[in-house]
C-alpha cells in the first residue's frame, strides 16, 4: 500500500484541481477549505513516505506494471521524498496566505482559477521530483512552465503580460533544449529510463564523446534557463516584481529550486562523476555560481522596486546552490540541499511579508518602508528574521547553510571560494540592512502612530509567523534535517 | 554591426553542430545504438502485452500511458491559462470555471 | 566530393539542426512577437525532425504488425515521444499568442522595441 | 462570411470530416492514426464551422460549459481507467493484467484499455481545439473593439 502513496498524493493534486470548477456555484470557502485539506492530507502522506523510505530504501513504482527498460518508472529516493514534503509543506503555507490575498492583482472571478493552476502545479512538481524517467520530466517540465507564466499573468496588469510573454519564450527555448538534449541521449543509448541511460552512458561515452558533450551542455543550459542560473536570469526579476506576492513566493522559493533538483539528478544520477569530470564540468559551474552569486547581489544593490530586489536576491542565492552542486562532493550537495530548505523559507517569508505591505500600504519602493515597524510589527519582525538568515547571522537557518557550504569547500580544497560566499554576504548586507534599520529606527514625525497597529488578515499574519519559526528552529536545530539530508546526499555515491 | 556578430555566431556554432552530427551514430538501420532490445522488445511482444497491433498504439496507451496522461493535462492546463489571460469579466454567472 | 557525399547521408539531422538554429535567430533577433512565437515553432519542429530521423530505418515499414516476418519495422518509440511533444508545443503556442493579443490590447505594438519603450517611459512616470 | 456557396459546401462536408475524425479514433490500435489526429480532426471540422457561419452560432453548438465537461471529463475518464487498474492489479495504467479483455488482435474491439484511452484523448483533443480557438477569438474581439460584447 505505501508504495502507492506517490501516486495517490499526485491524483490527490489532480482530483483537487478537477473538483474546484465543480464547487464554482457555492461560496469561495468551500473550495479553499477543501483545498487545505488536500493539502493537509499529502502532507501527512509525505512524512509516512519519508520515514518510510528512511527506513526500508528508495520506492520503485513501474506504470502498468511493465519492466522498468520499456515503461515509466518512479524512484522515490531520499533526496526526492525530502523534496516533496518541503514542496508541499512550503506550498501548504503559502496557500494559507493566499486565502487572506483579497485583492492583490487577481481578481474575485479568476480565484477558482488561480488555484485550479495552483493544484496543478503540484501535481507536476510532484512527478517531476519523483520520476525516472527523462521524457517524463520534460512533459512535467512542460506542465510547470505553462503553470507558472499564467499564474504571473493571471493578474491583469498592463506589466504583467510582457513580463510572462519574455518568461514563456525563455522557458520554451529552455524545454526545446533539455528535449534535445533527451533526444541526443536517445540516439546513443536508446533508452529514457535514468538508470538504464546512465548504465548505457558510462559503456558507451567514450565512443560517442561528442554526442554526450553536447547532450550535456543543452540540457544543462535549458535547466539553467528555467532554474535562472546567473546568465540566463534575465526573466526573474521582472516577472518576480509583476506577479502576485503568493505566485512570486512559490517562484522564487519552489518552481526553481525544482529545476535544480533536476539538475542534481540529470549531473549525479545521469552523467556521474567519470564523464563530468572529464568535461570539467565542475569548474565551469563554479565559476557560473560564484559570478552568479556576485554580480546578483550588485544587481539587486542597484533597485528601488523591493520585489524587483528580492528577485535579484534569489540569484545570487540560487548562485549557493550552484556552488554547493558543483563540489561535486556528498558535503557540498548536502550543504546545497540544506540550502534549497532554508531559502526556500526565507525567501518566502520575504516575498510574503512584502506581499503584506503591499496589500495594506500599496508601496513598491524601498525607501517608503520608514517607520513601518511601529505600524505592523509582526510583519516586520519576519521580514528582519528572514533577512538576517539571507546575511547569514547565526541562529538563523541562513547561517547554517552558508556555514555548511564553507565546509564543503574547505573539504574539496577550495577554500577560496569562501571569500565568495563571505563577500555575497556582505552585499547582502549592504540591501537588507537599510531596510530593516529604517523600519525600525527612523520615524518621521507624521507617520510615526505609536499605538496604530495595522490590522492584517489572520491568514496572512499566520502563514508569516509560521515561516518565521520555521527559519529560527531551522537555525537553531539544524540536526532535524541535517542528518537525513545528509543520509540522502550520500546515497548519490559521491566522495 | 550588432546583428552580424550574431549572425556569425550562429554559423559557428552550425559548423560545431554538423561537424559533430559527422561524428554521432547516424546510420539510418537497424545496427543504430537507439535501435535497441527495447524496440526489440516493443515489436516483439507489444500484440501479446497490449493487443494492439499498431505499436506506436501500444507504447503511446499503454507502456507509455502515463506521458500521455500528464500532455492530456497539458491541454487542460492551456484551456485554463489562455482563458485567464483572455476571458473578460462580463460574462454571465455560472459560466465560469 | 566526399563532404557532398556525407552531406547527403546526414540531411536529416543537418537539416534539424540548421531549423533549430533558425528557429533560435528567430526567437533572439526578431522584434515582432509573432514572429518569436513562429520560431518557437520552427525550434520545435526541428527537434521532432531529429527524433525521426533517429527513429528511421532506410527501406522500414511504419511500426504496424506486418504478415511478412521479414519486414523491417522502424522505430517506433520517437514516434510516440514526438507525439507528445506536438501537443505540449501546440499548448505553448496557444498560450504566447494570447499573451500577445492581450499585450497588443494594452499598449497597441506588438513590436518589442517600441514595447520596452513604452514600459520604461511608464516606470519613469510612476 | 455570407456566401452561400461556401456554406453549403461546409454543411455538405463537416460531415464527413467528423465521420473520418471518428474512424480514426476508433481504429487508432490498429491503423495509423489514434486519439491525437483524430481529435484534432473533429476538431477542426468544429473550427471550420465557426470560421463559415460565425462565433455565435458556432458557441451555440458548441459552448464554453460543453467544452469544460469534455476537458474535465476526458482527464477524469483517463485518470478513472488507470484506477481501475491500481485496484484491480496494484500499478496505475495496467492494460491486460487489470482484467481488460484482449479481444483479437487486428479487430476493433481488441487490445484491453487502448481504444477507451483513445476515445477519452479523442474527445479530450477535439474540444481543447475548438476551445482554444474560441478563446483566442473572443480576445481577438475584445483586443481590436473594446466593449463590442
Amino acid at each position: 500500500m505505501i508504495n502507492q502513496l506517490p501516486i495517490i498524493n499526485m491524483l490527490i493534486f489532480l482530483a483537487t484541481a478537477l473538483i474546484i470548477p465543480l464547487l464554482s456555484k457555492r461560496t469561495f470557502k468551500i473550495t479553499l477549505i477543501f483545498g487545505f485539506i488536500m493539502l493537509l492530507c499529502v502532507v501527512t502522506s509525505s512524512f509516512f513516505l519519508i520515514f518510510h523510505i528512511a527506513e526500508h530504501g528508495a520506492i520503485l513504482y513501474q506504470f502498468g506494471g511493465h519492466d522498468s527498460k520499456i515503461g515509466i518508472e518512479f524512484k522515490v529516493d531520499l533526496m526526492a521524498a525530502i523534496i516533496g514534503l518541503f514542496v508541499v509543506g512550503l506550498t501548504t503555507i503559502i496557500y494559507i496566505y493566499s486565502c487572506g490575498d483579497e485583492t492583490e492583482g487577481v481578481e474575485q472571478k479568476e480565484y477558482g482559477r488561480y488555484y485550479i493552476l495552483l493544484f496543478i502545479i503540484l501535481f507536476a512538481i510532484l512527478g517531476i521530483i519523483y520520476t525516472n524517467d527523462l521524457f517524463n520530466a520534460y512533459v512535467f517540465m512542460e506542465i510547470i512552465s505553462i503553470t507558472t507564466c499564467s499564474i504571473i499573468s493571471i493578474k491583469r496588469k498592463k506589466e504583467t503580460y510582457a513580463a510572462s510573454f519574455r518568461y514563456v519564450m525563455l522557458n520554451e527555448i529552455g524545454s526545446l533544449s533539455y528535449l534535445f538534449g533527451v533526444a541526443l541521449i536517445y540516439m546513443v543509448t536508446g533508452y529514457t529510463n535514468i538508470d538504464w541511460v546512465s548504465q548505457s552512458i558510462q559503456s558507451i561515452w567514450q565512443l560517442y564523446s561528442i554526442n554526450i558533450i553536447i547532450a550535456l551542455g543543452f540540457m544543462i543550459v535549458g535547466i539553467g534557463i528555467k532554474a535562472a542560473i546567473f546568465p540566463f536570469h534575465i526573466w526573474l526579476p521582472d516577472a518576480h516584481a509583476s506577479a502576485p506576492s503568493s505566485s512570486s513566493a512559490i517562484l522564487s522559493s519552489i518552481i526553481v529550486k525544482v529545476y535544480i533538483v533536476v539538475l542534481i539528478k540529470l549531473l549525479f544520477k545521469v552523467f556521474k562523476l567519470d564523464i563530468l569530470n572529464h568535461f570539467h564540468v565542475s569548474t565551469i559551474l563554479v565559476i557560473v555560481a560564484a559570478t552568479g552569486m556576485i554580480m546578483g547581489s550588485i544587481f539587486a544593490i542597484a533597485q528601488k522596486d523591493i520585489k524587483r530586489m528580492l528577485g535579484y536576491s534569489s540569484i545570487s542565492q540560487i548562485g549557493y546552490i550552484v556552488m554547493g552542486i558543483a563540489m561535486f562532493s556528498s558535503l557540498g550537495l548536502a550543504s546545497a540541499m540544506f540550502h534549497i530548505i532554508s531559502h526556500g523559507l526565507m525567501k518566502a517569508a520575504l516575498f510574503l511579508s512584502v506581499g503584506i505591505v503591499i496589500y495594506k500600504k500599496k508601496i513598491k519602493k524601498k525607501n517608503d518602508f520608514e517607520g513601518l515597524a511601529y505600524e505592523m510589527p509582526i510583519t516586520m519582525s519576519v521580514f528582519t528574521i528572514a533577512a538576517l538568515g539571507m546575511i547569514g547571522i547565526p541562529l538563523t537557518s541562513g547561517f547554517m547553510s552558508k556555514l555548511t557550504l564553507g565546509m564543503a569547500s574547505l573539504d574539496h580544497r577550495q577554500g577560496y571560494l569562501i571569500i565568495i560566499v563571505v563577500l555575497s554576504g556582505l552585499l547582502n548586507v549592504i540591501y537588507y540592512l537599510p531596510i530593516i534599520i529604517s523600519s525600525f529606527l527612523k520615524s518621521e514625525p507624521n507617520t510615526y502612530h505609536p499605538f496604530k497597529i495595522e490590522k492584517v488578515p489572520w491568514p496572512m499574519l499566520t502563514s508569516v509567523i509560521l515561516l518565521g519559526i520555521g527559519i529560527l528552529t531551522f537555525g537553531i536545530f539544524p540536526n532535524l534535517i541535517m542528518n537525513m539530508i545528509t543520509q540522502a546526499a550520500e546515497l548519490f555515491g559521491l566522495i | 554591426m550588432k546583428k552580424h556578430l550574431l549572425s556569425l555566431l550562429f554559423l559557428i556554432f552550425f559548423g560545431i553542430l554538423v561537424y559533430s552530427i559527422m561524428e554521432m551514430p547516424t546510420m539510418q538501420n537497424q545496427d543504430a545504438p537507439s535501435y535497441n532490445e527495447v524496440t526489440e522488445y516493443y515489436i516483439k511482444n507489444a500484440v501479446n502485452d497490449t493487443g494492439s497491433v499498431n505499436f506506436i498504439s501500444a507504447i503511446l496507451a499503454d507502456y507509455r500511458g502515463f506521458d500521455t496522461l500528464g500532455e492530456t493535462i497539458v491541454l487542460f492546463t492551456s484551456v485554463i491559462a489562455v482563458a485567464s489571460v483572455l476571458r473578460t469579466v462580463k460574462k454571465k454567472e455560472g459560466e465560469d470555471y | 566530393m566526399q563532404i557532398i557525399q556525407a552531406f547527403v547521408d546526414h540531411i536529416n539531422f543537418i537539416g534539424a539542426v540548421a531549423l533549430f538554429l533558425i528557429g533560435l535567430h528567430t526567437v533572439v533577433t526578431k522584434k515582432n512577437l509573432i514572429k518569436r512565437i513562429m520560431g518557437l515553432n520552427i525550434m520545435g519542429t526541428s527537434i521532432f525532425l531529429f527524433l525521426v530521423a533517429i527513429g528511421n530505418v532506410t527501406g522500414g515499414v511504419p511500426p504496424i504488425l506486418q504478415q511478412d516476418p521479414n519486414v523491417n519495422y522502424i522505430n517506433p518509440i520517437p514516434s510516440v515521444l514526438i507525439l507528445t511533444g506536438i501537443v505540449v508545443v501546440v499548448s505553448m503556442t496557444v498560450y504566447s499568442l494570447s499573451l500577445t493579443i492581450k499585450i497588443y490590447e494594452m499598449y497597441g505594438t506588438i513590436n518589442q522595441d517600441e514595447l520596452t519603450h513604452l514600459i520604461r517611459e511608464e516606470e519613469i512616470h510612476d | 462570411m455570407d456566401d452561400r456557396i461556401v456554406k453549403s459546401i461546409t454543411r455538405l462536408v463537416i460531415p464527413f470530416i467528423q465521420l473520418y475524425g471518428i474512424f480514426i479514433i476508433l481504429h487508432g490500435h490498429i491503423t495509423p492514426g489514434g486519439g491525437f489526429s483524430g481529435g484534432t480532426l473533429i476538431g477542426t471540422s468544429l473550427i471550420l464551422y465557426t470560421l463559415v457561419f460565425g462565433l455565435l452560432p458556432s458557441k451555440k453548438k458548441f459552448s464554453h460549459r460543453m467544452s469544460q465537461i469534455a476537458e474535465s471529463g476526458g482527464i477524469v475518464i483517463y485518470v478513472g481507467i488507470g484506477l481501475i487498474g491500481l485496484f484491480l492489479s496494484g500499478q496505475f495504467l495496467t492494460n491486460l493484467d487489470a482484467g481488460f479483455p484482449i479481444g483479437e488482435p487486428g479487430e476493433l474491439f481488441s487490445a484491453g484499455m487502448i481504444p477507451l484511452l483513445m476515445i477519452t484523448i479523442g474527445i479530450k483533443v477535439a474540444s481543447t481545439m475548438v476551445s482554444l480557438f474560441h478563446l483566442l477569438i473572443e480576445g481577438d474581439l475584445d483586443a481590436d473593439h473594446p466593449g463590442i460584447r
